[in-house]
C-alpha cells in the first residue's frame, strides 16, 4: 500500500479497521472528531456498522451490547466523554468482554480545553469506574506506532476477555505524518462460544452479566479476574529503552511527550549528560523491569508528563525508594517544550553544564 | 385428559425470586410463551435492566444480557445491530430503569426506529431498591422519597411513556396493557405478540407499556394490587394502542 | 537537512492546507515530515496555524517552539510569530495585508505582495502559491514539482484547472528572489 | 361417571401462596393449604377437583407458572 | 439530645442536616437507599428541599446547580451510581465549587453485588474523572465518628471550595449503633461572594465555569488548583494511631474494616505478638507522616482492605522501600474476619507464636 | 435624532466568536433585550452548555453558570430549587445538547415542571464539534457523521423536541420560533417574552425552540442559510405555539 | 460481659425488629451495642438474618463469625448457624417451625415451642417475645423491662395494647427454663 | 430640508460582514466597504444616509448587535 499521510485520528481508525473491528460506536467530541467522522465513512464500506450514539454513556452500552454478541467493537472518545463511561466500563470488565476504547485526552478538570494532555492516565490505570479491575492500556508515540498497537489492543481484548484502552492526547489525534499499514497475521485466539447471539445450533442459554449477588461467587470472580491481570502483567507489557545503557540519569515519558523528550534527551548528550529514556507503551501493565534493572546504577529519574504527576506515582513505586525520582509536568492543554525539558535534565544532573 | 395449560418453555426451571403475587411473574410468562408460540426461542436475545427484574437473565430460556441501569435499549442497539438480521432482540424495563435513569436511551432508541422490542413494566414505583417514587408514580402516591405524598409542585406530573414516545416517527408499535385480570392478561399476551411481530417483519421500534403491580411495597396485598391497577392506574394511565404504523395509527 | 516551519493566518486563508501541501510534497520526495495544526475555536474567527516539520531523520517532536521559517499571512500571526524565528531564520510576510516591519537584524524577512501578485496573474486564490515559490526559492525545502504533484493529489478533479496558475504563481514567487 | 384424574395441578415447591388464583377461579375451588413449603410458604391447593371446568383462569394468573391445567376428553 | 439508636444511614443524613445542609439531591441505590428516604422526610422540616433526580448524572449537576448558587448541598450514592458522577466531579472541581458526595461501597465490578466493599478507593482518591485533580476523601469507622466528619466535611468544602467524598461502605450504612449529635461551634469561612444568585445588589456578572480555551490560562488554573491541593495536604491530614508506639509489626486499615482489625490486634497481643494500626480516617490527603515516624522501627506493615489492594498503594508510596509492605484483601463483597486478620498478623511475624 | 434600535444592556460589551452571520448571535441579543425589557437582567441566573453557545457566560450581562454537556436543565433545576421564588433561571441550548446527550435531562425538567425557561436553539447539526449530525439534522442531510446523507434506516428520524415535551403534563408553554428574516425574528422574541413571563408567574417549565442557522457546517453562505432554514427545516419543523397552559393549549 | 447474638429466620418473621429491640433495650440500659442486618434480594422470598452485639466495652466489628447465641426461626437458618454457634455458646429453636435436632454436644440448645405459646396467650403476634423471655432468662444480657421500656418507644401508639401481651409472653418465655 | 445626520450606524470593530443586514435593508444601502477591520473581515457601511426610513430591519437581523438606528426627529 506504500506510505500515506493521515491524520492521528484517522490512522487509529483505519487502523482498526485493519484490525478487523467492524463495528464502532461513540459520540463526537474535539480532539478526537475527525475519527468518528472517518468511521462513518469508512466502515460502511467494509460492510460495517457506525453509529453516533446519543451520548458516550450510550455509546459504551452500545459497545457492550455488540462485543456481548461477539463481534470486534470500538469507541472512542476524549476526556469528559470518557468519564462518562466509567460506569459502562466497569461492567464491561464485570462481564468480561471484548473491546477497544479510545481516549484523546485533553486538559482538565471538567470541560477544560481542547488542548492535549496526558492527565488521564490515572483514570485509565488505575480504574476510574467502581471495583477492583485493571484494563491494559496501550500510549502509541508516533503514528506508525499506532498501527501495531490497534492490532495487538484487539488481540489482547479477545484473548483475555477484556476492554483495552488506547491513550493518545490532542496532539497525537491532530497532526499528520506518513504511515504505512502492514497486513499482520492473524493472531491465535480462542472461540467466542460465550457470546449471545442466540441458541440456535448450541446448547442451552448463554448469559452476559456482571451481577453476582452472592459475595462468595463475586469474591470467585474477582479472583479469577485478578489472575486474568496477573498473566496480563506477564506476557503484555511493552516499553522502549533509548540510551539507558550507559546512562547516569534517566527521563520517563510517554505517548508525544516521550517525542519531545528525546529531541532534549538528544541536545543533552551533546553537552555531555548522559542521559536516556524509559517510554512505557504499556501503562498497565506498567513496566516494572526496565526500573529494576536501572534502579541499582542510575543517579536519578526525572518524569515528565502533560499532568500535575500521575505516572510518576508508578515510576516511584517501580524504583521503590532506591533513587531520586524528579517531576516535571505542564498542565492544561500546555505541551513541555524539548528546552523546558533539557533545563529540568540539567538540573536534575546537577547545575548548568 | 388433554392438556389446557401448562408452564412454557419460554422460561427456564428456575423458581423467581418475586414477592409473592407480583405481575412481573405474569409478564415473564406472557413474554416466554409468545416467545414460544412464535418458534424464536433459539434465535432471540433478551436484555435484562436493573431493578426487580434484573435476575431475569436466569428466567428466559434464551440467551440474555444485563445491562446497566437504564441502558438496555442502547445493549439491545448494539445487539441488534452487529447480528444477522433473523435475529430477535428484546428489552424487559422496570419504570425506574426505562423512564427515569433510561429516559434518553429509549427516547433514541424510539427515534432510530431500532429493530427491537421493548417490555416496559412500569408498577408506578422503584421496588428492587425499596419503594421510592418512579417517574410513573400517581400523584399524591406516597412512597419513601414522597413520604407526604407525590406533589405536583415538588416532583412533577407522572410521565406517560407510552403516548411520549408515539410522538416519535421512528416508534412502530405502541400499546399499553394491563395484568389486573385473565381478561386484561390475555390482552396483554396479544400486544407483545403484535410487538416481536413487528420486529420480525422488520417494521422498528415496537414497545408494550404493562401495568404491574408491587404488592410488597404499596404495601397491599397482591388481589388488593390488582383492584389498585384498574383503579388508579389505569385512569392515568389508559389502555390501548397509541401506534401502530401498521395499522395506520 | 531540517526545516521547522510554521505558517499562521486567518480561519479561512488556506493556512492548513498550504501546510499539507508542504508536508505532502516532503513525503512525495521520501522526507521526514510532519503536521501539527492548532485547532480549536480560536479557528472560529480567529487566527490560525501549523506547525510543518520536513527533515532528513525521524521528526522528533512535532511541537515548534522556534521555527527556521514563519510564514505570517495577517497581523496578529506577525505579533505572534516574529519574535520566535530562530536566529538565522526567516519571516515570510504577505505584505499585500500586513503593512508591519521587523525590528529583527538577526532573521533575514521576506516581504510578498502575494494578493497583488496573485491578482496580476488573474486568479487571487493562488495567493498562498506566491508565497510558497518564495519560500522553496530561498530554502530549497521541495522541488517546486512535488508541490504540483501533491496538489494534483489534494484538489478534487475539477479544480486541476487551477493548477496551471498555481505552476505561474510558484514561478512569480521565486522570481522576487533573483531580483 | 364422574372423572377424578386432577384436571388442575400445582407444582407446590413454586407456589408463593399469593392468592391471586383463587381470586380467578370462576369455580372458587381454590384455597392455601395449611402446610408450608420449603420457602415457607402455605401452598394453593384444590380437593374438588370435579369441579373444575378446566377455565386456566388460575393457570392464566398465577405469577409463577406453577399450575397446570388439563380438560376430561371428550367421550 | 442524648443518645439515640440508628442507622448508619441515617446518621450519615442527620449529621448533614446538623452540618447546616439544606439541599439533597440523589437517585436511589443499594445500600445507601435509607439515607435518601430519610431526607425525603427531614429536608423538608428544616425548610430544606429533598428532590430525587433522574439519575446520578441529573443529580451530581443538580449538585452542581446548587453549589453555584452558594448552599450547602450533598448527593450520596453507591458504586456505580458514583462512577456516573465522574464527569459532573470533575466539573465541580474545575469549577471551584463545594459539595458533600457520600459513596456508601458495594461489591464491583460492574453491578457486582450489594454487599460491602472498599473497592473505589482508588476512584476516590486518585480522580476517577477525568483531568489533574484530588478530592478531600474522608473515611468514618463508626457512626459516632460520621458525625463529626459530616461537620469537617462541610467545612472543608466550603473553606477551600472543593468537592469532599466522605467514603463508607455498605456495613457502616446499614448497620445501628447509639449515636450522639453535639452541637459544635460553626467554623470562620470565607463569604461566598462568587456564587451566582443574581447580581441584584452586588457588582458585574458573576460566572462559574470550568472551561478556559486557552491553555496558558487552564495551566494557571491547575496550577491553582495545585496549590489548594498542598494547603490541604497541609492542613486536613487525619488519623489515629492505635497502639503503635512498641509495636513491631503494624496494620493498615480504614472504615469498618479497622473495626475488625483492632479486635484481631487485641486478640494479637493476647498472643504476645506487638502490633498496632495506623487508620487513615482522611484518605486523600493520605497520612504520610505516621509512617515517616514508623517506618525507621518497624519491622513489616500489613494492608487489610475490601479490595484487591488499591490503599496499598499509597501505603507503599509512604513506606517507600524502608520495610515490607504486605496486603489481605477480601473483594465482593466478602468481609475479612478477624480470625482471618489474624491469621495474616501471625503470618506476618514469622509463623504461628 | 431619536434612538430607535441600539445593542441592548443584557448582553455585556464581549465580541462573541460565532462565524460571521450565525443565527446564535440574533437569538443572544433576543434573550438579552427581553431580560432588559423585563427588568430582571439583576434577578437572572443563565446557564450556558456545551456547543458553540458554551461561551454564552461570556455574552450575557446576568450571572451566569457553565454546564456539563446536556445537563443544563439539571444544572438549571439546582439553581432555582435553592435561590429566592423572584430569581430567574435560564438555560441556552444547542440540539446536541439538549436533544442527544441531554434528551433525559430536558423531558424530566419538563415533567417535573420545572419553573425553568429554555432556549433550544435547533441548527439541525452539531456546530462546535464540527458538523456532526444531530438528532435534529434533516432526512438526507450530509454531515460529517452521516457522509451519505441521513438515512432513516441507519440513524431514524429527526426529533421534534416541541411535539415531544409538549404530551408532558409539567410544561407549560412551548413555542417554535425562527430567526430566518425580520418578521420572524420579531415573533421569536415575543415567544422568548411569553416564556420568561411564565416562569415570572410561577406558570412552571417554558422552552422555546428556535430554528438557527450553521452557515459554516451546512457549507452555505449566511443568507443561503436563512432560506435554507425557511424552505426545509420550517417544513420538518412546523412553527407555532404546541403547548400553552395558561392560553389554554 | 459479651454478647454476640444472630437471629435468622424468613423475610416476614420478624427478625430484624427483634434484633433492634434487643440493641434499643442494652443502649437503655448505657451498654454499648450493635445492629448489623444482612440486607439484599435475599430477603425477597429468603432468609434474613441481624447481627446484636451488647457488650461492657466499646464493639469493635459489627461483625459476628462465631455467635455466643444464636436464635433461629426457620430450617435454612438453622442449616446455617447450628455449625456457627461459638463452643460453649447457645442455640435457641423455635421448634414449633424448625423440626430439626442440633447434634452438638458442644453447645446448649434450647427448644421453645413459641407459636403454640403464643397461641396458648391468644395473639399470635408474640411468638418471638416468647422466645427473647427465654434468652434473657438464660443470658440476662438486658432485663425485660428494658425490652418493655424499648417496645414502647418501637411500636406506634396505636399498637401499644399489645404490649401486655409482650409482658405474658416474655414471662412464658423464661418459665421454660425454670421448668 | 435633507437631514444629514446618520440614521445608521456601524459598530465596524464588531461587524463581521455577514452581509445579513444587506439582505435585510428594505432600500438596498448597505454595502461591504473595502477595508478590512481588525479582525480581517470586510464592515458593513451606509453611505447614503438619507435614504434609510429608519426601520432598524438591519439592526433586529445583524447578530452581532452592530447596528444603532436613529430616526429624524419630526419637525
Amino acid at each position: 500500500m506504500g506510505k500515506v499521510l493521515m491524520k492521528g485520528n484517522e490512522v487509529i481508525a483505519e487502523a482498526a479497521v485493519h484490525a478487523g473491528c467492524k463495528y464502532y460506536f461513540g459520540y463526537p467530541i474535539t480532539p478526537q472528531s475527525e475519527l468518528v467522522a472517518y468511521m462513518a465513512k469508512r466502515l460502511p464500506e467494509v460492510g460495517g456498522l457506525f453509529l453516533q450514539a446519543e451520548s458516550e454513556v450510550a455509546a459504551i452500552n452500545m459497545v457492550y451490547g455488540a462485543a456481548s454478541a461477539g463481534v470486534r467493537v470500538m469507541t472512542s472518545s476524549s476526556s469528559p466523554g470518557v468519564s462518562l463511561k466509567q460506569e459502562g466500563i466497569s461492567y464491561l470488565v464485570g462481564a468480561e468482554l471484548p473491546a477497544v476504547i479510545i481516549n484523546v485526552m485533553r486538559g482538565g478538570p471538567g470541560l477544560g480545553s481542547i488542548q492535549p494532555s496526558q492527565s488521564d492516565y490515572f483514570q485509565a490505570t488505575k480504574g476510574g469506574g467502581h471495583g477492583d479491575y485493571q484494563i491494559p492500556v496501550f500510549a502509541p508515540a508516533t503514528l506508525q506506532e499506532i498501527v501495531d498497537l490497534m492490532q495487538d489492543a484487539f488481540d489482547i481484548a479477545d484473548r483475555y476477555r477484556t476492554p483495552v484502552y488506547i491513550l493518545g492526547d490532542g496532539m497525537l489525534g491532530q497532526m499528520m505524518e506518513p504511515v504505512e499499514f502492514t497486513e499482520r497475521k492473524a493472531a491465535e485466539l480462542p472461540p467466542k462460544d460465550w457470546a449471545t447471539t442466540g441458541t440456535r445450533g448450541d446448547g442451552g442459554p448463554k448469559i452476559t452479566n456482571s451481577l453476582r449477588l452472592d459475595p462468595d461467587d463475586l469474591e470467585k470472580h474477582n479472583n479469577h479476574l485478578q489472575e486474568k491481570y496477573s498473566k496480563i502483567k506477564e506476557n503484555e507489557v511493552r516499553f522502549e529503552n533509548y540510551l539507558t545503557e550507559d546512562a547516569d540519569y534517566i527521563v520517563v515519558a510517554y505517548g508525544t511527550v516521550s517525542r519531545i523528550a528525546k529531541n532534549a534527551i538528544k541536545k543533552a548528550r551533546e553537552k555531555g549528560i548522559k542521559v536516556g529514556m524509559i517510554r512505557p507503551i504499556s501503562l498497565w501493565p506498567f513496566p516494572e523491569k526496565p526500573f529494576y534493572e536501572t534502579r541499582e546504577n542510575v543517579k536519578a529519574y526525572l518524569t515528565v508528563e502533560m499532568s500535575a504527576g500521575q505516572m510518576v506515582e508508578d515510576v516511584r513505586l517501580a524504583v521503590n525508594g532506591y533513587k531520586p525520582v524528579h517531576f516535571y509536568g505542564r498542565t492544561g492543554g500546555m505541551v513541555p517544550s524539548q528546552e523546558d525539558i533539557l533545563a529540568e535534565i540539567i538540573k536534575m544532573a546537577g547545575g548548568d553544564q | 385428559m388433554e392438556l389446557v395449560f401448562e408452564r412454557t418453555n419460554g422460561l427456564t426451571e428456575k423458581p423467581t425470586h418475586y414477592c409473592p403475587g407480583c405481575t412481573h411473574g405474569i409478564i415473564h410468562r406472557l413474554v416466554g410463551e409468545v416467545l414460544e408460540e412464535m418458534d424464536i426461542i433459539e434465535d432471540t436475545v433478551g436484555v435484562a435492566s436493573v431493578g426487580c427484574s434484573v435476575l431475569a437473565y436466569d428466567y428466559f430460556n434464551c440467551d440474555m444480557t444485563q445491562a446497566a441501569h437504564g441502558r438496555a435499549p442502547a445493549v439491545a442497539t448494539g445487539i441488534k445491530r452487529v447480528l444477522p438480521k433473523d435475529r430477535i432482540v428484546f428489552t424487559y424495563q422496570g419504570d425506574g430503569d426505562l423512564a427515569s435513569i433510561g429516559m434518553a436511551e429509549i427516547v433514541h432508541a424510539a427515534a432510530r426506529g431500532e429493530n427491537i422490542t421493548v417490555i416496559f413494566v412500569n408498577n408506578a414505583i422503584y421496588g428492587m431498591t425499596g419503594g421510592q417514587m418512579a417517574p410513573t408514580s400517581l400523584v399524591g402516591q406516597k412512597t419513601a422519597t414522597s413520604p407526604f405524598g407525590r406533589d405536583i409542585a415538588l416532583q412533577g406530573s407522572p410521565i406517560r411513556v407510552s403516548e411520549l414516545l408515539a410522538t416519535l416517527d421512528g416508534a412502530s408499535y405502541i400499546e399499553r396493557v394491563s395484568t389486573h385480570d385473565v381478561a386484561s392478561i390475555i390482552k396483554a399476551k396479544k400486544a407483545i405478540r403484535k410487538a416481536f411481530e413487528t420486529q420480525k417483519n422488520g417494521l422498528g421500534f415496537s414497545m408494550v407499556e404493562v401495568l404491574s403491580t408491587c404488592p410488597t411495597n404499596w404495601g397491599i396485598d397482591p388481589k388488593e394490587s390488582l383492584d389498585w391497577v384498574k383503579e388508579k392506574m389505569i385512569p392515568e394511565y389508559p389502555l390501548g394502542v397509541y401506534k401502530d404504523v401498521k395499522g395506520g395509527k | 537537512m531540517l526545516h521547522e516551519i510554521i505558517i499562521a493566518g486567518f480561519g479561512g486563508q488556506g493556512v492548513m492546507s498550504m501546510g499539507q501541501l508542504l508536508a505532502y510534497s516532503g513525503m512525495h520526495e521520501d522526507k521526514q515530515v510532519s503536521w501539527l495544526p492548532s485547532y480549536g475555536p480560536e479557528q472560529r474567527g480567529g487566527t490560525a496555524n501549523c506547525s510543518v516539520i520536513i527533515s532528513d531523520e525521524p521528526v522528533g517532536s512535532p511541537v515548534i517552539s522556534h521555527p527556521s521559517v514563519a510564514i505570517v499571512l495577517n497581523k496578529p500571526s506577525f505579533d505572534k510569530f516574529e519574535p520566535l524565528v530562530s536566529p538565522g531564520g526567516i519571516l515570510i510576510v504577505n505584505s499585500s495585508l500586513v503593512d508591519k516591519k521587523s525590528s529583527r537584524d538577526d532573521i533575514t524577512v521576506i516581504e510578498v505582495p502575494a494578493s497583488e501578485i496573485a491578482n496580476e496573474i488573474g486568479e487571487p486564490k493562488v495567493a498562498n502559491s506566491v508565497i510558497l515559490g518564495t519560500f522553496l526559492k530561498l530554502t530549497n525545502a521541495v522541488s517546486p514539482d512535488s508541490i504540483i504533484e501533491a496538489l494534483k493529489k489534494v484538489l478534487p478533479e475539477r479544480r486541476h484547472n487551477l493548477i496551471p496558475a498555481n505552476k505561474v504563481a510558484l514561478e512569480k514567487g521565486a522570481e522576487l528572489i533573483n531580483k | 361417571m364422574i372423572n377424578m384424574e386432577p384436571r388442575v395441578v400445582f407444582n407446590e415447591e413454586l407456589c408463593k401462596g399469593c392468592s391471586l388464583c383463587i381470586s380467578a377461579c370462576p369455580k372458587n375451588i381454590i384455597y392455601l393449604a395449611d402446610r408450608l413449603n420449603s420457602k415457607g410458604y402455605r401452598p394453593a391447593t384444590v380437593t374438588e377437583q370435579d369441579k373444575c371446568i378446566s377455565c386456566a383462569a388460575c393457570g392464566r394468573i398465577c405469577p409463577d407458572a406453577v399450575i397446570t391445567v388439563y380438560r376430561p376428553k371428550k367421550k
